[in-house]
C-alpha cells in the first residue's frame, strides 16, 4: 500500500521534536506542519527572513510583505523575528537550525540530494536555497514519492541528476517506507501498512538492510 | 544639512548607464521597488546586469526589464517561477545570460562586497554542478567552494520608512536582500513608503544605517509618468 | 514550551570544562556579562581559552579570570590597556598565551563561525607582521589575507532585555561583540537585565533571534556566591 | 613654530567636507571634532558600534553602555544608529567611511602608516581597529607631531616600526605642516607660520616635494 501525500507528511510530523528550529521546503514539506501534535512547540524558519512562522492569515488580514519561501501568506508568532537574507542564510548555513524537511527528485544510498536540477538542459534551471538548506541543517529529512511517476526508483545507488548536496540526507520518508542513511547503507526503518521488505526493495534502486529488532 | 530625500523616482535613477549592474531587492512578491524599477525601464539604460534573487514573473517589475530587452545579464538563484514567461522567452532565443547562484551564496557575495571582503569559503555547492571550474579548500576535514564579492553599480532597494539621513527600516519579511544590497553598490536608491523626521526612527531599530543609503524616494512624491 | 531562562548564573556555566574555548562580550566598559564571567570563575574550569576583544583591566571582569590563573590563551585585538595589570603580569611570565587579531578581523571570524563559512580574504592585515604566514591572494588587483572561521564552545553575552525564547534585545553601544558571538559558540549563555514575556520584544527590533541562544539568566535572579 | 596638538587639529578640521562620514581615532584624532565649523553637518562613527556621536553627555546623563571606542562616556545624535561590532567593521573595511584622521608613530613617503606597535618585544603588542581603518577608509588622513619628543623625524622613507597598512595616508598634518603623499612623493601643501620649506625638510626623513603653486 502507499501512504497518501498527506499521510507521508503525517509520518514525519511525528519525528519532530518538541523545541525544535525546523526549515519546510516547498509543497509536500509544508504539509508536515499541519500534523505537528499540539502539545510539541516547534519554531519554523521561512528563509526570506523569518523565525516564528505561524499559519496562514484570515482572509483580509494579508500582510503584503510576510510572505512564505513559497510565497504564501503567513504570519509571525509571538516570540518570532525578521531579519534580512544575508543573517538568514547564516543561520541556515552556520548548522543552527536542527532539522530541515526537503522533497528530493532523488536520493542515494550515500544520502546524495538532488532535488533542484534534472538532465533536462533546454529548461532554465533554479536553485533557490536547496544547497544552503542541505549541507547547513543539522539533520535533512526527504519526503517524497518512493517511485517516480512511470514508477521508476527514485532512492538509487547514486543519484544520475546533479547534486544538491553530497552525503547529507539523514532519512527518507515515502509512501512505502521510511529509510535511515546509515554507515552500512540504507536500513529499513518502517514499512508502511503491509508493504513487505521484498516489496519496497524491488522499487528500490539500491540494496537495503532490513529494519533492527 | 544632510538630506538624502529625492522628489522623484525618475531622477533618482537617471545616472544609470548602459551597461552597468543592478542589484533590486526583494523576494516573490515582498520587498520589491517597483516604483524605481519603473522608473528605470522608462529610464531606458541597455545592457543591465541585474541581481535580484528571481528573474521576474508576469510583466511587471524585473520581468518589465526583460520584456523591453534592457538586461543583458541576470545573475540570480531562482530565475524559473510560475509566470517567469519572459525570462524563459529570453532564455530560450539565447538573449539573456544566467548566472546561477544559491541563494545563500548569492547574499553572502552582496554583503562580502558591502563588508570589504574579497571572498570567501562556503560548504554550499561543494562537490555539485555549481561549483565546477571553482577553487576549494578542505578545511578541518570539510569541503568548501571559493566565492567571490559581488558588488554593482547601482542597487534599488524597497523600504518601508526613512530619515533625510537615509536611515531606513522595514516591513516584516520585506527585508530580504534589501539590507545587504544597500550596502554592496556604488550608488544605492531607496523606495520608501514615508519620509520621517531625523531622529524619529529608534536607533536600536534601525535595519540599514544612513551610511549605505545615497538617494531615497518616497511613494506619494512625484512619480513616474504614466 | 521553550524556557531558556535558567535560574541561576552558577548553573548556567557548570558545564564550562577545563580546556574549552570561550567567547565573552564586552567593549571598554560597555556590555559585558560580569556576573557570568564572576560564575565562571567561581566554577574554576582551567586552561580556558578566551575569546574577547581587550584582555581585562583591574581586579574584574575577564582580569580576574587571569588573575586566577584560569586562562591559557588570549584571542584578542586590544589587551594592553591603561590597567592590564594581570595580562601584562602573566605576559611577561609567558604564563599567557596570545593571538593578536584585528578588530575588524575578529569579528569577522566570529561571525563567519556562526554563519557557516570555513575562511574569507580580508584586505586587513595585509603586508603587516599579523599577515606574516598567512596565505594571501590578489582579487582584483587588491591583496587579501586569508583568515579562518573562530568558534567556540561556549559564548557568555550581556544583553538588556530576552524572553522566554532567548529572542535579545541590547542597549545603546552594549551590542559590540554580544551579537555575533551568541551565534559561534557550541553553547550560549546571555546574562540580561529582565526577561519579558514572550511576543513582548518587537519582531522587528530582536537583534539576536532565540535560535542561536540556549541559556538566559537575569540579574535579580539567584546570583553568585557572595 | 610649531603648531600645539589643538591648533593642528583646527587645521585638520578645516579639511572635513560637510555631510562626511568621519571617524576619528583615540587621543589627538578625537580633538578635531571640536572643531568643525557649527555649519558643517559631519557624521561620526565609532567602531564600537555607533554612526552619529554625539557630544559628551551631562555630569550624571551618563549611559553606561554608551562609550565611544576610547572608552569615553558619548551620547548619539538625532539619526543616529547602534550596530555590532561585526556590522561596524563590515562598514568600515566596506569602504562606506568617508574619511578615517588617525594618529601615527612613523608615516613613509609611500603613505605606509605604523601606529600600532613599536620595536620594543617585550611589551605586549595591541592593534585594536587600526588596520581596519587603515585599509578601509576612503580616505585617510593622519595628524601627528612632526618628530618624536628626542627630535627624531617620524616622516620617513621608509617606516622601520611594523606597518599598520601599507600605501594608505593620503594626507599629514603635523605641528610644522601640512602634506600630500602622492604618486610623486611627499608634496607640501601647507608650511605653518613661517616655516620654511628647508627647515621643514630638515626635519623630515625622506625628500620633499614644493608647494605647487
Amino acid at each position: 500500500m502507499r501512504l497518501k501525500p498527506a499521510e507521508i507528511a503525517e509520518r514525519v510530523a511525528q519525528d519532530i521534536p518538541d523545541g525544535a528550529y525546523v526549515n519546510l521546503g516547498i509543497g509536500m514539506p509544508t504539509m508536515v506542519a499541519n500534523y505537528v501534535s499540539d502539545d510539541r512547540q516547534v519554531i519554523y524558519q521561512s528563509e526570506n527572513g523569518i523565525l516564528g512562522v505561524g499559519p496562514a492569515p484570515a482572509p483580509g488580514e494579508e500582510d503584503p510583505d510576510l510572505i512564505n519561501a513559497g510565497k504564501q501568506f503567513v504570519t509571525l508568532l509571538p516570540g518570532g523575528a525578521y531579519f534580512d537574507n544575508a543573517e538568514s542564510f547564516a543561520m541556515m548555513r552556520g548548522g543552527h537550525l536542527d532539522l530541515a524537511v526537503l522533497g528530493a527528485f532523488q536520493v542515494s544510498e550515500k544520502g546524495d540530494l538532488a532535488n533542484w536540477a534534472t538532465n533536462n538542459d533546454t529548461y532554465p534551471p533554479a536553485v533557490g536555497g536547496a544547497m544552503d538548506l542541505a549541507v547547513g541543517a543539522k539533520q535533512v529529512f526527504v519526503i517524497m514519492s518512493h517511485t517516480t511517476k512511470s514508477g521508476e526508483p527514485k532512492i538509487l545507488e547514486s543519484c544520475n541528476y546533479p547534486l544538491t548536496g553530497a552525503a547529507v540526507v539523514k532519512r527518507i520518508y515515502t509512501d512505502l517506507a521510511v529509510l535511515d542513511v546509515t554507515d552500512q547503507g540504507l536500513r529499513v526503518r518502517q514499512l508502511h501498512g503491509d508493504n513487505t521488505f521484498d516489496e519496497v526493495q524491488a522499487l528500490t534502486g539500491a540494496t537495503l538492510l532490513p529494519a533492527l529488532s | 544639512m544632510i538630506n538624502k530625500v529625492w522628489d522623484s523616482f525618475a531622477s533618482a535613477v537617471a545616472d544609470v548607464k548602459d551597461g552597468d549592474s543592478v542589484m533590486i531587492g526583494g523576494f516573490g512578491s515582498s520587498g520589491f521597488p517597483l516604483q524605481l524599477i519603473e522608473a528605470l525601464r522608462q529610464h531606458g539604460a541597455r545592457d543591465l546586469t541585474v541581481i535580484s534573487n528571481n528573474a521576474g514573473v508576469g510583466d511587471e517589475g524585473i520581468a518589465s526589464l526583460l520584456k523591453d530587452r534592457l538586461v543583458r545579464k541576470i545573475v540570480c538563484s531562482f530565475p524559473r517561477s510560475a509566470g517567469s514567461v519572459w525570462f524563459e522567452r529570453l532564455y530560450e532565443e539565447g538573449a539573456i545570460e544566467l548566472e546561477l547562484v544559491p541563494q545563500g551564496t548569492l547574499a553572502e557575495r552582496i554583503r562580502a562586497a558591502g563588508a570589504g571582503i574579497g571572498g570567501f569559503y562556503t560548504p554550499t555547492g561543494y562537490g555539485t554542478r555549481l561549483a565546477e571550474g571553482k577553487e576549494t579548500k578542505v578545511i578541518n576535514g570539510r569541503g568548501y567552494v571559493l566565492e567571490t564579492a559581488l558588488p554593482a553599480d547601482v542597487a534599488l532597494i524597497k523600504a518601508q520608512r526613512a530619515d533625510a539621513w537615509g536611515n531606513l527600516i522595514y516591513n516584516t519579511a520585506g527585508r530580504n536582500f534589501n539590507p545587504p544590497m544597500a550596502t554592496a553598490a556604488a550608488l544605492t536608491v531607496a523606495e520608501v513608503e514615508r519620509v520621517d523626521a531625523v531622529g524619529d526612527l529608534d536607533p536600536e531599530c534601525i535595519v540599514t544605517p544612513g551610511i549605505f543609503v545615497d538617494r531615497v524616494v518616497a511613494h506619494g512624491m512625484k512619480g513616474v509618468a504614466e
